[in-house]
């Protein structure tokens, strides 16, 4: 069975906000690993102070990522270093997402 | 102007940076490293607290306040008049060097020590007193009332931040326990603290050289800034310290605290409540330039300017 | 050319009987990522004796995934916090996985 | 009761905990900590061993061998009989409190210091006797002789778990080099010892605060179990000490290690061994609630009732 | 809008150079994160002077990814630790990447 | 052959790895390990140049540059006699084990102080003297003057990499600042040194364990040539010695350096400038065997043999 999932990259220091977000919008689990990179705001590095990035995955319904993408579009994009992008995936309990 | 040999680690931190080593300190050092400084930077100002009057205690505190906020207005007012920065990045540059920098008091504590010279130990509870008014400030300068988020969680970013929970729970922890409760500890905290705050400046060092890149780009207004705002904020120190009668050890401690600014407490809060300044310059201007300009610059001369002032210092 | 990317997030303590696992049922190589997430079994945070996820990425032919995660399923699901999801992705060398 | 100052770490710990700040230390932190503080508690056991005739230290280990089982027992016929929880995660939790907490027995000895009472200081070889046998008890009364995967890799996992291989390591180090071989280590490991200590406590706090959260969600009877188990503990941890003609302030150390519950070697083991337990139970039982009581209240209320037991104790 | 994710898995001590080898062909981002694996090289495991492996991914246009693998295939394949695999994935705003 | 008691932790590393226990320190714990050795025994070295006539030490750090590149040579003679590596993988090797283990010279240090025998301290700035020459002089070997990516971007890897800029920067604040000025650190750079080395010892320990399931693979020659290979370094270290006048303890410092193969600064470089090479060859040769050989046997043996050849060392 098919589910989306959607993949975040943002600023270390939104950890405790976005998951609120994500969980207000429907979303039953999510996972964050630590993360470096560039982009369009610099090089953003751990190493001090929540320098670095966080790489959130959430295995959700279509509908669900496509609410919190908006979401994130309206009240982040424009402040904060942050891409997303999702795709399909094959899940083995639909029911759990 | 001799240096305490702690700054040696800095520039080799710095130099490393700026030649391309790939030597870096692990993020959980850092944080390891950080958190051994406040800890003991705060017992340090709980256990000197006791032998200080209250009345006395609580005046100074207040006037400390007071301090943090003329200087978070200063430079608001500075870079205002400049016109060359939107209103959003004015506040929350404003808010670091109204708040101050833990690693660069540690620094001025050290050259104290190695100088011999006393200075009141009390004053490292005003570092506590110091971190927050001015990043309230710089919220309500950039937003009038109405930060990102709403205040009860921006009351807890600021209140709940690393900096302010271990520096006020190592000050509780100093009064409540004094110098006696504290000796099994101290070979940890205390004689261990500058051969930390040596690592720690290592790393301060190749951060501020990772920073030197995007600081040029924002070009060289911002960087006269950084340069002309810590004489400005010890100046004022320099003021309080005189109006508060402290001895030329303390005002040093003071000039130090004004001229410095926050990389830990102010940028996490202002990120949060103030979204839309830009975290780069302010990041900039106090870890890339104020930061090594006081470490390697302003402390010495700081010192001198005391000198100067203060009846009873030697010259 | 197509193979299958399998992802499992569960518990880090299972790391060492997981990787054998995959390797017995016919993986040739693994990836493995420190995680933190939420689901169904609660917050798992590192910080304290493997309290933590880890995440596994296996590159294989679509058989090899869909068996381990029978046995994923059997062994697994029902005791330890886990999800997984696999999607097709090109590779260069297919005879490498 | 009068509280040794590292405690206080704990308190910070646990009030930023649930006060929400976002103060953590990193997992590599925790790691260093805590491998410190296995070996440093390892090797002071095996220098006091030396001295120690054999014939009584091995008696001595086998009673607290059996003291262990007792004290796992005691904990599944409690769960047991009170038909609150399935079979499985009785015995895990049986498992972790009749195993130990390597942290509450450093605070025990801390506590001691503190006082200025002396100690049999091989105690310390008893922590990694106690550690293993209630872990292969649980197991067995969980799953009869059929662990999950199997007795081999079960054996790797209890006896190369870290805290033993770090414990039994340190130990058998101790008993090799004695004390002045040992003297060069000595500022890391033992000067500091205190200071890392606090640190870890600090840790401590914030993970028990952590943990405090799903403990609601347990309900009244598992909080009520982790209130009392260590009270029976202590008593049979006290029981022991009196029949083993321990000093009061060994017998402080074995009541504590009676009354404290493992949260590195059982969870471990249990997970692999008994995966159909809920590691939230036990974990939960003993890091929010069982911990925190000992080393808050537990460590010298157990002071105060061997005071009244022991002859020679002073009130 | 669809644009290609390209991910390397490879040793850490290329990190700097392949972060200029890929701005070089025209990437305009990319995210790192610290990985172990186990592959054809042995088992690669953080703890010791870079012995780990980092995931590099880059959200990119087809034609960069390809580029992107082909120079890496070439420059890289035969003496270092390295695999990479694509797929398309869904982002916001294309024109970012 | 007495050992000092830090062998024990790397032998309690080897038993826990050998044995598969999951005792592991993370990365940050090994890395912070070794940036407070290498800036140690730099800031060692420094301080103990100021006493050494300038000529003296010149050419006596021309000697050692030159010993680096003999013993250097005679690996890659002795690998290209075999027949049995490639060419690329002999020159890598020779690099290895013509650069240094700045882990193995620290428990050479520790054992003469343990026995309490004398040496020149200076010997410290030999270390980074020794590291250098014989990278470039493999990559040479291997690749001609054309290293993989061009020398610039090579220089930067070798004269910038994480041992270079500690051990050199080190040295410079050693010399800068004197025993005196480094006082306030020396509780944790040189009072917990021994610590530190210990904890360093125990993850050597379990890396090396580590590494030996690969070494097997590699076959009975590579085996063979890294036992033999720091017997015929520590020859030549203690010709060397002998010709430069050190004492016993000096020259047991030197032939140590002869006999230890590097595992950070030169498969680092090796990595970056030859590519072709297997560093899963070099590494096991070094790690797996080399440097437990002189961990555990090498450095004794080679002080007998200087007792039998020096006029005043002890026997
Ligand atoms: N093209 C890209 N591919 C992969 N990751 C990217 C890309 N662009 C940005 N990122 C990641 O997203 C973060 C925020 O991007 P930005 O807002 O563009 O600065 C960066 O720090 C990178 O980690
Ligand atoms: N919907 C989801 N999206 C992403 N990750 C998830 C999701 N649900 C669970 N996870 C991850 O899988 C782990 C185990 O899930 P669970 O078994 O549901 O507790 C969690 O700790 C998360 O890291
Ligand atoms: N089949 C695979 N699935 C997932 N990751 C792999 C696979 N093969 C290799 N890797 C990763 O790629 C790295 C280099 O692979 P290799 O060049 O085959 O040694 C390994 O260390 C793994 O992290
Ligand atoms: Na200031
Ligand atoms: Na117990
Ligand atoms: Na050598």
């Amino acid at each position: 069975m098919q589910r989306t999932l959607l993949t975040i990259i943002t600023e270390a220091s939104l950890e405790r906000r976005l998951i609120a977000d994500i969980k207000t919008h429907g979303a039953h689990g999510y996972t964050i690993t630590e993360a470096q990179g560039e982009g369009s705001r610099g090089v953003r590095q751990p190493g001090f102070e929540k320098a670095g990035n966080i790489r959130i995955e959430i295995v959700c319904e279509a509908s669900v990522a496509t609410q919190i993408a908006l979401w994130l579009k309206e009240h982040y994009y424009r402040d904060y270093a942050m891409i997303l992008f999702s795709h399909e995936v094959e899940v083995l309990r639909p029911d759990k997402f | 102007m001799s240096l305490d040999p702690v700054i040696l680690f800095f520039l080799l931190g710095l130099a490393a940076g700026l030649m391309k080593s790939d030597l870096r300190l692990p993020a959980a050092v850092y944080e390891l490293l950080s958190v051994l400084l406040l800890l003991a930077i705060g017992m340090k100002g709980g256990m000197a607290m006791s032998g200080v009057p209250v009345l006395q205690l609580t005046s100074q505190l207040v006037a400390v306040a007071v301090m943090g906020l003329v200087t978070g207005l200063a430079a608001f007012a500075l870079l205002l008049l400049a016109r060359r920065l939107p209103r959003s990045d004015a506040a929350s540059i404003a808010a670091h060097y109204g708040s101050v920098s833990v690693g660069t008091y540690a620094v001025a504590v050290a050259y104290l020590e190695y100088l011999g010279v006393s200075y009141e130990s009390y004053i490292a509870a005003f570092v506590v007193v110091l971190e927050v008014p001015a990043i309230l400030m710089g919220i309500v300068l950039a937003r009038g009332l109405k930060p990102a988020g709403g205040w009860p969680s921006l009351a807890n970013e600021v209140f709940m931040g690393k900096s302010v929970v271990l520096l006020l729970g190592g000050m509780l922890i100093g009064i409540i326990a004094g110098p006696a409760g504290l000796e099994g500890i101290a070979p940890l905290f205390f004689d261990a603290f500058k051969g930390i705050l040596a690592l720690f400046l290592l790393e301060m060092g190749l951060i501020a050289a990772l920073q030197l890149g995007p600081a040029r780009r924002h070009g060289v207004f911002l960087l006269a800034f950084a340069l002309v705002m810590p004489l400005i904020g010890a100046l004022i120190g320099a003021a309080f310290a005189l109006a508060m009668g402290l001895s030329p050890g303390g005002a040093l401690l003071l000039c130090t605290l004004g001229a410095s600014a926050s990389y830990i407490a102010a940028p996490a809060a202002m990120r949060m409540a103030v979204p839309e300044a830009n975290p780069g310059l302010s990041l900039t201007a106090s870890l890339a330039v104020t930061f090594p300009f006081n470490v390697l610059v302003g402390i010495p001369l700081y010192y001198r300017i005391i000198q100067a002032f203060w009846p009873d210092a030697g010259a």
